[in-house]
Formats: structure tokens, C-alpha cells, sequence
């Protein structure tokens, strides 16, 4: 019996590794497809985009995260893209950082070939429907500017065509013409939009983020000053449940496929943490 | 010495009061400056950040002069830093410029830069593959660090446990409300605790602002005290 | 001192009670009674209808009221409002389906141009009534001042008066009261630990600038346990990230050991500059504790996610491990690897206390009370609620006065 | 689906390959992708910078729309470059001190806003068991971190209430940093057995 413990006390780290990437990697093999539920804070978003805002509406969602957490928020800004396509909602893109505008540049050409593939009947074109804004330094500086005047803080369109011969920009000047905007990103620079965008200009705004920042802003939703949250891959993998129940879109996506691994790699680490306590305790027992 | 000392000092604390009383004032007027200065903010914000760039530049063009352990990683970054940099301003950052379009005429106004493509198939894998050895290096902690060593860390990992099996499919399995359950501690324990931390925090970073501008607190301009 | 806070808080509260109650300096137009037809298609169910300057705004923004006649037969259509701009002519319905609203604030409207309003009845077939009840021409004003943020701007001026004074009562000599943390005896204890082991100490400074409130924190803290380190002719390595906090670092661990009289056993080459890279760094300080064998590990500073390899490498060597970040999402991490924690700000306050640096005892004093002052509303809160909470369960009585506080309460902090 | 013939995606996968390796063990590999990482990323910021400021924000309102206010931010960004020559790197300090002044002036009486609200929010209009939770935890938070008054008696008691709290929230945040971490693997699992093997769909 102390021989084992011994072993697993002192086991190379590397086998641990391996364990993880085995039970990350086989359920992809082999999906069981759990059955999921649907929380609040995801359907407060999904459905604020669904009955509020109105047909021909403007959307904003701002990419404001790197490629370090893109596996989480990613599938969360195709599932908001594809949700206004089928509503008709003008979407409007952008980020703070450099980083973030090339992947949502990523992002727009991957769900427009979707779209337009599995809807013939209702084409979308940039620079009609969706549109990405030039990449502008300051952050803050940038989300006070928009609450002015959004052309005079962009001037041009991340492909460098001018914001007044874009028929997606019509009647669009402030922060009074956007009916819901969502931050994607894993920073504090939701915190920004949060104060800036909503306490200034009383954007309505929800949060998409990682799930390590999650329960931090339970805080925000909670006092109001943001209506919908998504939280890390599950939020997403709701939101595209919701999409699917709607008959939005038809086939599972990306986040819904990961549900599985996400489950057995949580196993796992309880698993770890349960082995690795008696471990301690036992150990901890013989020393005194 | 007025140069070097004051006027940074005088500078920080004159627009910092102006912002914060222009935040008190509605009037047209005040909005005018506000947005004159907010424009001037992005310009400059821009070149704070090029000169970041330049220290890294510094330290690795040191590096090999000294040829220091190591320094052909130094090289390798350099070079790469090159590459990007002549192929992002030739090339363009989100649109094709009218250069490139000459040398390649098969490149349309619509399509991807170079800058981009290095974007998404190198720096984007790399970046991510980079973040997701946490999965691994958590795991192990796991193993052999996380240790309910007492009262508080006891408390601490049960409310773990909870959170990390409810917020997956599989935790309904073992209680069908589990997802319910996560819910109530985010939003009712959990969040007053942020809450009250978030206070707490807020309060400092407006301290640390308000030294700022009262020109107490002089970290920022570097070089320490 | 304390006299001085009580007043500005009795201020405070004086002033968010007189300004409860905002002044309405309206233009009231009331509808020409003949106008009140009703029959079925020309159907008018407005009493009133005003319009005034939108208050606290650039001039961009108008405020308009109406008020239904009461005691009428449902009606179960809705009401439209229209804009006329003076100069033009031009009409606009800026508000339809009106059922229950009874104002409506129309913005984004220009400067020195008249405007003129109107509502109307809509039946459910969509067909409009003659009926329209019109407003006065106005022009906005731009307002110089938002009477509606004055708490704001008192509390700001509070928060400022605090720091400035207390931090000059610091600098002036005075020692201000700062509880003892329960980290600083852990860091007393884990530093003696070591030296009884004749073994090293790991100072970790965090991976941060010096931009960072958490590195100056540190820095602070370090000070102190250099000294005792030197007093104890034992051995302190800090291995750094960045090489200003370096600097720095070597600076006050030097300093430290010529005030304990011990400047011979201070060793240069154990403050210095490992790598920049996040996870190179934490792959070489594992690297020295394997080597080292440290018997104390202090973990102080701004961590990411590299944190938990540091702490799980040395619980592995077994070393007493106290860790002190703002970060809170490390934060987990080092409470459940760690032997002591210093959360957030305790760590400020136990650099605060160790060093009594002005500008760091002066704003973690402000701060505290101004923590005090959203305690104290926080427990008078709590208590009538509770209070007024127990009685609604028990009696059906609607104490109208435990309302009134509370709804104070909530004005003083209402933005 | 079938293996990728992009050549993008294999570079991909092949750098994906040669990061994970550094789980084996530290190596040459990996070192030379990791200084790939950070020349691209600089460069990739100073490209888009280049673009995006210089030109559309500085050169552009200049040289075509004869903007000549633009003159006095671009003096302050120049003198930023103060930096290059060692007796007047401290002009530098005049940019930084509007940048950073400016955004402190911004910030205050936003950030108070924000805490208000937060206190506000608080501050419950119907009397539930949750709202009466949410009161005493944020309430003994705050009494926890109040360091005026030892953790004795009463306040001793409460602070115990805090602390509790506090372990619950970081509890929460721990088990979500968890679903995080596993999140970016799939991410990685996803490319690497979708789009490049083509294994999974």
C-alpha cells in the first residue's frame, strides 16, 4: 500500500500529461453527446437578441481577445454572427486590440461562406450586413470616442473603404443607434466597456468570456449593467443549443462537439485532486 | 530640472483635472474639447507603444552584440520581427495596398494580405498551443499541489469540485440539478464575495489614479523614486 | 482629523437630501379644452401634454410629458407622438405604439432650432384621429453642470482630501494604526524556519514592471526580510523577470544587509536576471529549487498564469511556501499550494506596514475609510431591511418610514 | 474528410507539434517556435500600427485634409523617440505624463460610477433569502479587508464570515479556470484532428 502511494507521490510528471490528453482526445473519437441545459445568463442574451432588437437593427461585437483564448470565444462570435443573419440584424465588428481584428477578420469571412452556403436564399454581403472597423489604438480613448461620433473614430472600414459609402453605416453615428453590443474577450477590458460604453452612454451591452473571468462578472449582471453573459466554451456550446432549438442553424458546431472532452477532462481533474488529498492525508497521517 | 521634473508632473495633473471636471460639465463646449482630446490620446497612445517595441528591439540587438548565452534565439526573433514587418508595411495590414497589387496582379482589393496569413497560420496556432500547456501543467498541480491543507482551502476546493462537475453536461449524471446548483453559488456567495473584492479593488485603483494626478505618486514616469 | 471626516460626511449627507429633490422648471401647455372631441374615430384621451429642456445634457436632448384624462372609457388603441421641426415644417413620428408611457425624452435634436410636438390617437386599424394636441415651440439649452452627478463630485472630493491629508500626517511622523496581518508573522516564522535549516530563501518578486502596484508592494516587503535575513547571516536568492525591478531589487537587498552590520555577507550574484520569456522564467526558478533546495519560498507580487508551476515545484521540494498576489485569479492556486496567503490587499497592507512609506500608509488609510463609509450605509441598510423584512412577514403593516430610508440610502449612491 | 493539402495548415500543425513537444521535454524545437512567436507578434503590432495610426491618423489627415491640429499630438508622440538619445530620454516623460494623466482624469469619476452602482445593486428592493445572502457576504467581504480595527470579538466573527465568502468566490473562479484550461486544449484537439488530419468533422 505505501509503496503505491510512494509511487504516485513521486510519478513523473509526464504521465499525468498523457492521461489528460487521453481523456481529452478520446471522446472525439467516440461521442457520447450529453444532453445539456440551458442557464440563464445565456438565454437572457439569446433572447434580448431575438425579441429586442428589431429587424434591420444594428449589433456590435467587439473582438477583443488574442489568440490565447480564442478556443473558448471564438464559437461564441459565429453563434452571435449567425444568430442576427436569420434575424436580419446589421452586425458590426470590431477590436480594441490588434490581435482581435484579425481574428475577427477570421471570423467574418468563416461565417459569411457558412451563411451564404446553406442559405442561397438569403445572401449576405459585407459591407451590407456585416462590416469590421478599422483597428484604432487606445482602448478606452476608443470606446469614449464612439459615444460621440463612430465614422469620426473609425473614418474607414478595417478593408479601407470609406464609413459613408457603406450602406450598412446607414443611420449609424453613435452609441444611440446600436441596439446591443457584446465584448468577447478574456481581459479586464470588458470592465472598460462596462464602465465607459454602459455607465457613460448606456450602451445595453452582455459579456462573452472566458470561463476564468466568469465568475468575477456574475457581479455586473447581477447590478444590471450587463443583461446576458456567455462563459467560457460551455456558454457558447449553449448558445449554439439555442440556435439549433430555434432551427437556426442545423448541425452541431464546434463548441457543442467539444462538450464531451470538457466533460471527461473535468472528470479527470476531480479524479487528480481526490487521488492526489488521500495521497496527502495518508502521508501526512504516518509523519505524526 | 523644471523639464525634467515639473512639467511631466504639471502636465499629468492639469489634464487629468480638466477631464474630471469635464465630465461634470454637459455643455457643447466641453464636448468639443473632450472629443479634440480624445483624438490627440489615440495618436499619441500609438507612438507610446511603437517605443515599447524599441526596448525589446534594444535588448535583443544587445544581446547579440554581447553574445551572451543563448543569443542566437536573439537572431531568430529579429529576424522573424524583419520579415513581418517589411511584409505587413509593404504588403498592407488588413487590405491588399496598391504596391503589392502591382507586383502581384492577381491579388484583388478584397483579398488577404501576407500580414495576414502569417497571422493565422503562425502566430494564431502558436499563441493558442502555447496557453493550452496550462491544461497540463494544472493537471499536475492538481495531482500534487492542490491540498486541502486547511479550513479555508477545504471550503475552497469542494466549492471547486461543485462548480468544475455542475458547469459540464456529465454533472447532471451524478444530480440531476446540478446545473442549478453552480448557478445559485455564481450568483448569490460567489458574487457577493466578488463584489466585495471588486469595492475594494476599485477603491484602490481610484487612489492610484487621484495620487496620479495630484502628482504623489510618481512610479510612471520610470526610473522609480 | 476624525472631525474633519465627520463633517464632510455629514455634508455629504445634507447635501444628497437637499438635492433629492430636483426642481422642475417646466413650460406646462394644456391642451385647448374644445379640442377634446370623442367620439369613435376622432378620439383624444390626452389631458395634457408639455415640453421642457431635457435637464443635465449638451442641449441635444427635449423631455416630453403627457398626462391621459382620467376617468374615461377604455380605450384600446395606442397613441403616436410626432416631432415638427419650426424652421422646416418637416414632421416626424419619433414614438408610436404609446400605451402606458407617459414621457419620452427625444435626443440627438440640433442646437438653436425650434421644435414643436404633438400626440395623437391611433385606433387598431391603424387609422389616425383628427385630434392632435400640440405642444409650445422650444429650443434646447445646453446645460453647464450635471446637478444630477453632485454626490459624485462631492465624493471625489472627499476621496482627494483624505489621501492629501493623510498621507501628509504620515509624512509628518505621525504612525497611523494598521492591524498586524496574520502574513506577517507567517513571513517572520517561515524566514526563522530557514535559517534554523541552514537553508536559503526564494524571494520571488513577481513577473511584472514596476508599472505594477503589486512589484512596488513586494519591493517594499522585501526590504524588511532581507534584513532579517542578514541578521541571521543566512542566504536570500530573488531571481527576476525584469530587469528594473533587478535593479532595484539589488539596491535594497544590499541596503538591507548594511543596515543589519552584516554588508560582507551580502552576495551579489544572488539577485539576478534570469530570462523574459513567461514560462522559461518559471521552467528555470523550478530549476533552482530543485538545485537550491530552499526552505522558505515567498511567492510576493504580480503572478499569471505561470504561478501554479512555481508553487507546485515547491511543494514538491517541500518548502514552506508563502504566497501574496492582487491577482485574483491566481489567487486559487496559492491558497490551496501555499502555507499562507496574503489575498489582494493584504498585500499592500502588509507592505504598508512593514515600510510606513507615506504615500502607501496615506492611500491604504483613505481607502480604508472610505470602506468604512459604504460599511456604515451598508449596515443601516441591512438592518432596516431586515427590520422592515421580519415585520412584513408577520404583519400586514407598511411601515412607510423604514421605505424612506432605504430609498435614501440608495439615492446617496444613485448615478 | 481527409488529411489537409493546404500547405498553411500543415505550418499549422507543424508548429502545434513542435510547442507540445516542450510537455516531453525542453527543446530545440520549441525554442525556435517560441522566438518565432514573439518576432511575428511584435511585428504583426508594429505593421498594423504603421498602417492603421501613422498613416490614416497622422499622414493622411495632413498631407490630403490639411489638418493641421493633428501637428500637436503628433509632437507629443515624437518626442516619445527623446528616448534614443540618452541626455534627453527624460522629454519622454511629457507624452507619458498626458497619456497616463488624461486617462487617470477619464477614469475617476467612471470608476465611480461603477463602484456606486455596485453598492447599489446591493442594495435589494424585495426581501428573498438570496438578496439577504448577497447583503452579508459583500458586507463581510468588505469588513475582512477594512485593516483599521484588529479581527477580534465581534469583527472577528465576522471577518470569519468574510473569509468563508471569499473561499466560496475564489472556489468558483478556481472550478472555471479549470473548464478554461480544458477548453484551449480542445480548441488545439479540434485543429489538429479536424482541419489537419481530417479525422473528425
Amino acid at each position: 500500500m505505501m509503496k503505491i502511494i510512494n509511487y504516485l507521490d513521486h510519478i513523473d510528471k509526464r504521465w499525468i500529461y498523457l492521461v489528460l490528453a487521453i481523456a481529452v482526445i478520446f471522446p472525439f473519437l467516440f461521442p457520447i453527446g450529453c444532453p445539456m441545459k440551458i442557464t440563464p445568463p445565456v438565454s437572457n442574451m439569446y433572447n434580448y437578441i431575438n425579441d429586442s432588437i428589431p429587424e434591420g437593427g444594428v449589433m456590435l461585437v467587439s473582438v477583443d481577445y488574442d489568440p490565447s483564448t480564442m478556443a473558448e470565444l471564438h464559437p461564441m462570435g459565429k453563434a452571435l454572427i449567425t444568430h442576427c443573419f436569420s434575424k436580419n440584424i446589421r452586425v458590426f465588428l470590431m477590436g480594441l486590440y490588434p490581435p482581435g481584428v484579425g481574428l475577427a477578420q477570421d471570423m467574418i469571412s468563416n461565417t459569411l461562406e457558412e451563411w451564404n452556403k446553406s442559405n442561397p436564399d438569403n445572401i449576405k454581403i459585407l459591407g451590407n450586413d456585416i462590416s469590421l472597423f478599422a483597428f484604432v489604438p487606445g482602448v478606452s480613448v476608443v470606446i469614449l470616442k464612439m459615444g460621440e461620433d463612430i465614422r469620426g473614430t473609425f473614418n474607414t472600414d478595417a478593408y479601407g473603404n470609406d464609413l459613408d459609402s457603406l450602406p450598412i453605416m446607414a443611420g449609424v453615428n453613435t452609441y444611440n443607434d446600436i441596439d446591443y453590443m457584446v465584448d468577447l474577450a478574456g481581459s479586464s477590458v470588458i470592465l472598460s466597456w462596462i464602465i465607459y460604453a454602459n455607465g457613460r452612454y448606456n450602451q445595453k451591452m452582455g459579456i462573452g468570456t472566458t470561463a476564468v473571468s466568469m465568475a468575477e462578472y456574475y457581479a455586473y449582471l447581477n447590478s444590471g449593467q450587463a443583461n446576458g453573459m456567455l462563459g467560457g466554451l460551455k456558454g457558447a456550446a449553449e448558445y449554439e443549443a439555442l440556435l439549433i432549438k430555434n432551427n437556426v442553424s442545423q448541425d452541431r458546431n464546434q463548441a457543442s462537439i467539444g462538450m464531451d472532452a470538457q466533460s471527461s477532462g473535468h472528470l479527470t481533474y476531480i479524479i487528480f485532486i481526490i487521488v492526489g488529498n488521500i495521497i496527502y492525508f495518508i502521508k501526512r497521517k504516518k509523519e505524526k | 530640472m523644471f523639464l525634467k521634473k515639473q512639467l511631466p508632473l504639471l502636465v499629468a495633473m492639469f489634464m487629468g483635472t480638466m477631464m474630471i471636471i469635464q465630465f461634470f460639465i454637459p455643455h457643447p463646449f466641453s464636448k468639443n474639447v473632450y472629443s479634440t482630446i480624445l483624438d490627440w490620446l489615440m495618436i499619441v497612445t500609438a507612438f507610446t507603444l511603437l517605443i515599447a517595441v524599441q526596448s525589446t528591439v534594444q535588448m535583443h540587438i544587445t544581446k547579440i552584440r554581447r553574445k551572451v548565452t543563448d543569443w542566437q534565439s536573439s537572431v531568430i526573433v529579429l529576424t522573424a520581427l524583419g520579415i513581418t514587418v517589411f511584409v505587413g508595411i509593404l504588403g498592407g495590414a488588413y487590405a491588399p495596398t496598391n504596391i503589392l497589387m502591382k507586383i502581384f496582379p492577381n491579388v484583388q482589393p478584397g483579398s488577404d494580405t501576407p500580414l495576414m496569413y502569417l497571422y493565422i497560420y503562425f502566430q494564431t496556432p502558436m499563441q493558442a498551443t502555447i496557453f493550452s500547456l496550462l491544461a497540463f501543467y494544472m493537471a499536475s498541480a492538481a495531482f500534487r499541489a492542490f491540498r486541502a491543507r486547511s479550513f479555508d482551502a477545504t471550503m475552497l476546493l469542494i466549492t471547486a469540485s461543485i462548480v468544475t462537475i455542475g458547469r459540464v453536461p456529465i454533472g447532471q449524471f451524478f444530480y440531476a440539478n446540478m446545473p442549478e446548483v453552480v448557478e445559485w453559488i455564481l450568483n448569490y456567495p460567489s458574487m457577493a464575495a466578488q463584489r466585495g473584492i471588486l469595492i475594494g479593488v476599485n477603491l484602490g485603483m481610484i487612489a492610484t489614479s487621484l495620487k496620479i494626478i495630484l502628482g504623489i505618486e510618481r512610479g510612471y514616469l520610470g526610473g522609480g523614486k | 482629523m476624525k472631525k474633519m471626516l465627520i463633517t464632510l460626511f455629514l455634508f455629504l449627507i445634507t447635501m444628497s437630501v437637499v438635492f433629492a429633490e430636483t426642481d422642475n422648471t417646466l413650460i406646462p401647455v394644456i391642451a385647448d379644452s374644445s379640442d377634446l372631441i370623442i367620439d369613435e374615430f376622432n378620439y383624444c384621451g390626452i389631458e395634457s401634454i408639455e415640453v421642457k429642456d431635457a435637464p443635465n445634457d449638451d442641449g441635444t436632448a427635449l423631455l416630453i410629458r403627457w398626462e391621459k384624462i382620467k376617468d374615461v372609457e377604455e380605450f384600446d388603441g395606442t397613441y403616436s407622438l410626432y416631432r415638427i421641426n419650426v424652421e422646416t415644417g418637416k414632421e416626424r413620428r419619433i414614438k408610436e405604439l404609446i400605451t402606458n408611457e407617459t414621457e419620452y425624452t427625444d435626443q440627438g435634436l440640433y442646437r438653436n432650432i425650434a421644435y414643436k410636438y404633438y400626440i395623437v390617437a391611433v385606433n387598431n386599424d391603424f387609422q389616425i384621429s383628427t385630434v392632435r394636441v400640440y405642444t409650445e415651440e422650444i429650443t434646447t439649452t445646453p446645460n453647464w453642470f450635471k446637478k444630477d452627478k453632485i454626490i459624485l463630485l462631492l465624493m471625489i472630493i472627499v476621496y482627494i482630501l483624505m489621501i492629501v491629508l493623510l498621507v501628509h500626517t504620515v509624512r509628518k511622523g505621525k504612525k497611523l494604526f494598521l492591524r498586524r496581518l496574520a502574513g506577517i508573522d507567517a513571513l517572520d516564522e517561515a524566514v526563522g524556519r530557514a535559517t534554523e535549516m541552514g537553508k536559503p530563501i526564494l524571494y520571488i518578486p513577481g513577473i511584472s514592471t514596476m508599472s505594477d502596484i503589486a512589484t512596488i508592494a513586494s519591493l517594499n516587503i522585501l526590504g524588511p526580510v532581507a534584513k532579517k535575513v542578514a541578521e541571521y547571516e543566512s542566504r536570500i536568492i530573488v531571481p527576476n523577470r525584469d530587469p528594473i525591478v533587478m535593479t532595484v531589487a539589488k539596491e535594497i537587498v544590499k541596503e538591507a544587509f548594511t543596515e543589519a552590520g552584516k554588508p560582507d555577507a551580502y552576495d551579489d550574484n544572488d539577485v539576478f536576471f534570469l530570462t523574459d520569456s513567461q514560462f522559461g522564467y518559471a521552467a528555470a526558478v523550478n530549476g533552482i529549487m530543485v538545485r537550491e533546495k530552499p526552505a522558505t519560498n515567498l511567492l510576493l507580487g504580480m503572478f499569471y498564469a505561470e504561478s501554479l508551476l512555481l508553487a507546485e515545484m515547491g511543494n514538491t521540494i517541500g518548502a514552506i511556501q508563502i504566497a501574496g498576489t492582487d491577482a485574483v485569479t491566481q489567487l486559487p492556486f496559492f491558497i490551496t499550494s501555499c502555507d499562507y496567503t496574503l489575498i489582494g490587499e493584504e498585500l499592500y497592507a502588509a507592505s504598508a506596514y512593514l515600510s510606513n512609506e507615506p504615500v502607501l500608509m496615506g492611500s491604504i488609510k483613505a481607502q480604508d475609510y472610505m470602506k468604512a463609509i459604504i460599511i456604515c450605509f451598508m449596515i443601516l441598510f441591512l438592518t432596516v431591511f431586515l427590520t422592515n423584512g421580519i415585520i412584513n412577514l408577520f404583519t400586514d403593516a407598511d411601515i412607510g418610514f423604514f421605505d424612506g430610508i432605504m430609498n435614501v440610502i440608495r439615492f446617496v449612491f444613485n448615478t | 474528410m481527409a488529411i489537409s493539402t493546404s500547405i498553411w495548415i500543415w505550418i499549422a500543425a507543424l508548429l502545434t507539434l513542435s510547442i507540445y513537444s516542450f510537455l516531453y521535454k525542453d527543446n530545440p524545437f520549441y525554442k525556435f517556435s517560441e522566438k518565432i512567436l514573439v518576432g511575428i507578434s511584435i511585428g504583426y503590432t508594429v505593421s498594423i500600427y504603421f498602417h492603421n495610426t501613422i498613416i490614416a491618423k497622422v499622414w493622411n489627415p495632413l498631407v490630403h485634409d490639411h489638418n493641421f491640429l493633428v501637428i500637436v499630438p503628433l509632437i507629443l508622440g515624437l518626442l516619445m523617440f527623446s528616448r534614443l538619445f540618452k541626455g534627453k530620454a527624460y522629454l519622454s516623460r511629457i507624452p507619458i505624463a498626458f497619456v497616463v494623466g488624461t486617462g487617470c482624469g477619464m477614469s475617476i469619476p467612471s470608476s465611480f460610477e461603477n463602484l456606486f452602482k455596485q453598492v447599489q445593486g446591493t442594495m435589494p428592493q424585495v426581501f428573498t433569502i438570496g438578496n439577504i445572502i448577497i447583503l452579508i457576504g459583500v458586507l463581510s467581504t468588505l469588513i475582512y479587508f477594512f485593516f483599521s480595527v484588529e479581527h477580534k470579538g465581534i469583527i472577528g466573527k465576522v471577518t470569519r464570515v468574510g473569509i468563508t465568502f471569499i473561499m466560496i468566490g475564489f472556489g468558483a473562479a478556481f472550478g472555471a479556470t479549470i473548464m478554461a484550461r480544458i477548453s484551449l486544449f480542445i480548441g488545439r484537439i479540434q485543429f489538429l484532428l479536424g482541419d489537419w488530419l481530417g479525422i473528425i468533422s
